[in-house]
């Protein structure tokens, strides 16, 4: 194949095209590298610097986020949060968003948004225990939507239920802002016994860097900078940026990830999801990490098809695969431990002092920048926000009318957002493992902690017509219906997880509805001493720009002392005097 | 009494099963490997469900040539006690130690709810701490369920007594409302819902237990007579 | 190389579930002339040349993995191929 | 009537995660000479002998329905039946 020269890449601006702008790919062959980047060091910087990955538009708002907390183990930065739950235990959760992908192929994107949730959690050591989703659709008697949300829902349960985590909660929600740009955000809680262990690190001169999992195809290339795209009609052709997701093999490659760091932690010095940007992501911030280099040789990659160029290797997003940094006297250990798991394994690599990201194909070295320059020397941009006019000229106050309240009360029953959910959450697996307390259908969904008398309560909640309406006070409102949701379960909340959909940052009032309503969830958080641990940003939902609504999910998680005081939202028996508390 | 709890690539309630013999009746249990090809020493096998190998073609398809398998039907030629639940009946069913076949839910989705069923026949190794027409209530979780067989086999069913629960409602659409069954010698059983989910009341029930507890029962009096 | 094509379909006795989804799927897009939808699985199964009786090994592949007797049929077509 | 035969069939790009352990499965069989498995669909349709634009309809039910033209590809015959 003939791939653009430098100089092409330059001229024809084909950088622009994977969504980097004029002044990146200036600061980068200027400033950075101190020459034109060739086609795949392009690549590379265009994924590392998208959005997705580096989160170069929303940092600035991101920092309100308070973090800290005597409960926490680790905070954002990782593939996902650690809050310490006592004797030696911790919780590790993370939500992610996976709205593009399943906008065009609905199974196979939310499915994967599964899968990548799953990985993060596992790739910290954790085993994980509970699954929980959050879906958006535009309105329900519209046959696209009934599409979406009939393969949607089926791709979750079909990756949670093979793969034996019990999904244990979530909210649909129906609004038309979202029928072209659905939502669809999942999160995954682990429990991690050894608190010890590190991962996410290439570090020290000659340890391997090895690969293990699925082969690698040309599926999903340029999936995180699709994430990071508005859509529109004309784009799709975008639709080859799917992957596909094989729950199968991601069992087996959780079963040794958490083996392998349980029973011989000394072999590994750190493990990481290849997921959003594949390879590339992965070994960047691992090395990036470490505060050192890595040499990589594409030939060993284990290749789904032929002639694959190194471009296509380091951008894939083929599913199911980890990459881990091993100490090089245990190789033929680690080889031969994921080959009893019946999974691929080879070393791909090794780590040097020198700070460059090497990468070689045939021979040929066809990379050679600095590590931080894909990982830290992204732009931070800090976008001005100005107040919706919707909101500046909406200057009285929406009051209901109600003539009857029996008609109010079945249109509101009958809406399909309040409406019950249970048709499609019975197609979950919500008890696989034998933990779950309280199943989907309560407030909170609750998994016990076997072996103790402690129980995890945990909700996914968002309510984008509040945050459209008044960003400050929605973002609040979102914490405190989460916090309501488990202490109306008998849990203390002890951390949170987020996913923050919005439109295009680079709109203004867009910009300003993401300040705002982050602002709201900061207050609120520090108001209720719970620290923000993980969490993903999904910006430019836009269809023929048009934004969805301001929506931020949150994903709280509450700590049960005693699993005797769990409390579900039915009546138990008759008799049972009812109480309204609150105002 | 030792229990081996056979493990798939793909089994995912392996450990429920593990826990219930160990914490739910508190008897010796112990995972082994599909790789395995001697199942000496153990007194009941146990078949957990899950998706092995993916479920990928048909579920339990591809398990059934796994090197165990020999091995488990010597151990049921041997009258010894063989339980099969959810993808552990598919594959007992694939591997032709159970009649009938497992085919997608009448209503083409996943299901995973609480079911009541009705102990058809109490009088088996499996059932014999229940009574008769007992309704109990126990978790399904499964996409393909629906039994099905055909009318001899159905005949043949009825007449040896072989079916043990049926569902009260047509849940999925299986032939006769069939939920578990067992072969002619009545060591095999084979049922879709799952007794290990339901051993503990704080998970919702605890119909599940008197199976297990009927297996060791009979288990105990074997080994002394 | 050798290409062999294998079709396995449900029995007529039994309900295909799948089958009934798309059909009404079909007259729900209004294409009334449908009358009936059956769905099998289709195997593209590709030999190594050297295979000297692969008759008699693809039944046997067909008969111990792809179909199951109770419910399924097979047949199948063999394709020379490069 | 006439009987449609559809053949639905994964791109080549993507991965096919079912014909892989199929595929596995077979080897574990010791049947070493099979190269590659590949599993699709195959559908059959009964028309009803009136519908007079019989191929425009079948495309766009095959591109509507039976396949995802994001992972899939089709092909028909057309055969006369009874
Ligand atoms: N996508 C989903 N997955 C799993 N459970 C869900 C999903 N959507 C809703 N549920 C469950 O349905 C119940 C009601 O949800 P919701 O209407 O959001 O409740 P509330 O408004 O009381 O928080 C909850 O138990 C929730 O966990």
């Amino acid at each position: 194949m003939n791939e653009p020269t430098p100089k092409q890449v330059q001229e024809e601006k084909i950088y622009s095209s994977w969504g980097l702008s004029d002044s990146e790919y200036k600061l980068i062959s200027e400033k950075i590298l101190g020459r034109l980047p060739n086609y795949t060091e392009t690549g590379l910087f265009s994924v590392m610097w998208s959005e997705h990955c580096s989160y170069k538009n929303s940092k600035k708002v991101l920092r309100k986020l308070p973090n800290k907390g005597p409960r926490v183990l680790a905070g954002p930065g990782e593939d996902a949060g650690i809050i310490d739950i006592g004797d030696n235990q911790a919780v590790v959760f993370k939500a992610e968003s996976h709205n593009h992908p399943s906008a065009v192929e609905p199974y196979q994107g939310a499915a994967t948004g599964v899968g990548g949730i799953i990985r993060d959690i596992f790739s910290m050591g954790a085993t994980p225990i509970a699954l929980l989703n959050s879906l958006k659709f535009g309105p329900i008697n519209n046959n696209q939507t009934k599409h979406l949300v009939k393969e949607v829902v089926a791709g979750i349960g079909g990756y949670g239920n093979c793969i034996g985590i019990p999904t244990i909660g979530g909210e649909i929600a129906f609004e038309n802002c979202y029928e072209k740009n659905p939502l669809v955000n999942a999160m995954c809680i682990g429990l991690l016994d050894n608190t010890q262990f590190k991962h996410g690190q290439a570090s020290g001169s000659n340890n391997l860097i090895v690969y293990v999992g699925a082969k690698t195809g040309r599926d999903g290339i340029h999936g995180a900078t699709f994430a990071s795209d508005e859509f529109s009609n004309k784009k799709k052709k975008q639709r080859s940026a799917v992957q596909v997701g094989n729950p199968f093999m991601e069992k087996l490659l959780m079963d040794a990830c958490v083996e392998i760091i349980h029973e011989h932690s000394e072999w590994i010095l750190g493990i990481q999801d290849m997921g959003a940007a594949g390879l590339v992501s992965s070994t960047a911030e691992m090395a990036s990490k470490a505060k050192s280099g890595l040499i990589l040789n594409l030939d060993n990659v284990p290749q789904r098809e032929s002639d694959m160029t190194a471009y296509e290797m380091m951008l894939s997003e083929s599913q199911e695969r980890m990459v881990l940094c091993i100490k090089p006297e245990f190789e033929k250990r680690v080889l031969e431990f994921f080959s009893n798991f019946n999974l691929d394994a080879v070393v791909i690599g090794k780590v040097i002092a020198e700070k460059q990201y090497k990468i070689y194909h045939e021979d040929k070295l066809v990379v050679d920048i600095p590590v931080d320059s894909l990982v830290k020397d992204v732009p931070e941009y800090d976008h001005k926000g100005i107040k919706p006019k919707r909101i500046i000229e909406s200057k009285k106050q929406f009051i209901p009318t109600i003539d009857s309240f029996k008609d109010t009360w079945l249109k509101v029953l009958s809406s399909p957002t309040i409406a019950s959910k249970e048709y499609l959450y019975k197609t979950y697996d919500a008890q696989v493992k034998s933990n779950t307390v309280v199943k989907p259908g309560s407030d909170a969904g609750v998994i016990r902690i076997r072996g103790t008398k402690k129980a995890i309560a945990s909700t996914n909640d968002s309510n984008s017509r509040y945050v459209y309406v008044d960003p400050y006070i929605g973002g609040q409102i979102t914490v405190l219906e989460a916090a309501r949701n488990i202490v109306s379960s008998g849990g203390v909340p002890v951390g949170i997880t987020d996913c923050l959909n919005y439109g295009n940052p680079e709109d203004p009032e867009i910009f300003w509805e993401l300040d705002q309503s982050v602002q709201g969830i900061a207050d609120a958080c520090e108001f209720l001493n719970v620290p923000v641990i993980s969490g993903n940003v999904s910006l430019y939902n836009e269809f023929n720009k048009e934004a969805i609504y301001p929506s931020p999910m949150v994903g709280m998680v509450g700590l049960i002392e005693n699993i005797d005081n769990i409390t579900t939202s039915y009546f138990r028996n008759s008799g049972d005097l009812i109480y309204l508390l609150g105002a | 009494m030792k229990f081996a709890v056979i493990v798939f690539p793909g089994s995912n309630c392996d450990m429920d099963l593990y826990y219930a013999i160990k914490d739910g009746i508190k008897e010796q249990v112990e995972l082994v490997s599909y790789k395995e090809t001697s199942l000496d020493g153990y007194d009941g096998i146990l078949i957990p469900g899950g998706f092995s190998y993916g479920d990928y073609l048909r579920s339990g398809a591809i398990a059934s040539h796994a090197p165990i398998i020999e091995e488990v039907k010597r151990f049921a030629d041997l009258g010894k006690p063989i339980l099969g639940i959810c993808n552990g009946f598919q594959i007992l069913t694939e591997i032709g130690l159970l009649p009938g076949t497992l085919i997608n839910n009448r209503q083409n989705r996943f299901i995973c709810e609480d079911v009541e069923l009705i102990v058809k026949n109490e009088a088996t190794t499996f059932t014999n701490k229940y009574k008769k027409n007992e309704s109990i209530t126990l978790p399904v979780a499964h996409g393909e369920g629906r039994y099905y067989c055909d009318n001899k086999t159905l005949q043949e069913l009825k007449e040896n007594n072989q079916i043990i629960f049926e569902y009260t409602s047509d849940i999925n659409g299986s032939v006769g409302r069939i939920a578990g069954i067992t072969n002619k010698k009545k060591n095999v059983l084979g049922m879709m819902p799952h007794p290990e989910r339901a051993i503990e009341l704080i998970l919702g029930s605890k119909d599940g237990l008197k199976l297990f507890q009927s297996m060791i029962e009979n288990m105990k009096i074997e080994v002394q007579s | 190389m050798i290409l062999v094509k294998v079709y396995v379909t449900l029995k007529d006795s039994v309900v295909d579930v799948q089958g009934e989804a798309v059909k009404d799927a079909i007259h729900s897009m209004n294409y009334k002339d449908v009358l009936d939808v059956r769905i099998g699985k289709y195997f593209e199964i590709k030999f190594d040349d050297r295979s000297n009786n692969l008759k008699s090994e693809i039944d046997s592949i067909c008969d111990d993995l792809l179909a199951n007797p109770n419910i399924e049929s097979y047949r199948y077509e063999i394709v020379e191929a490069n």
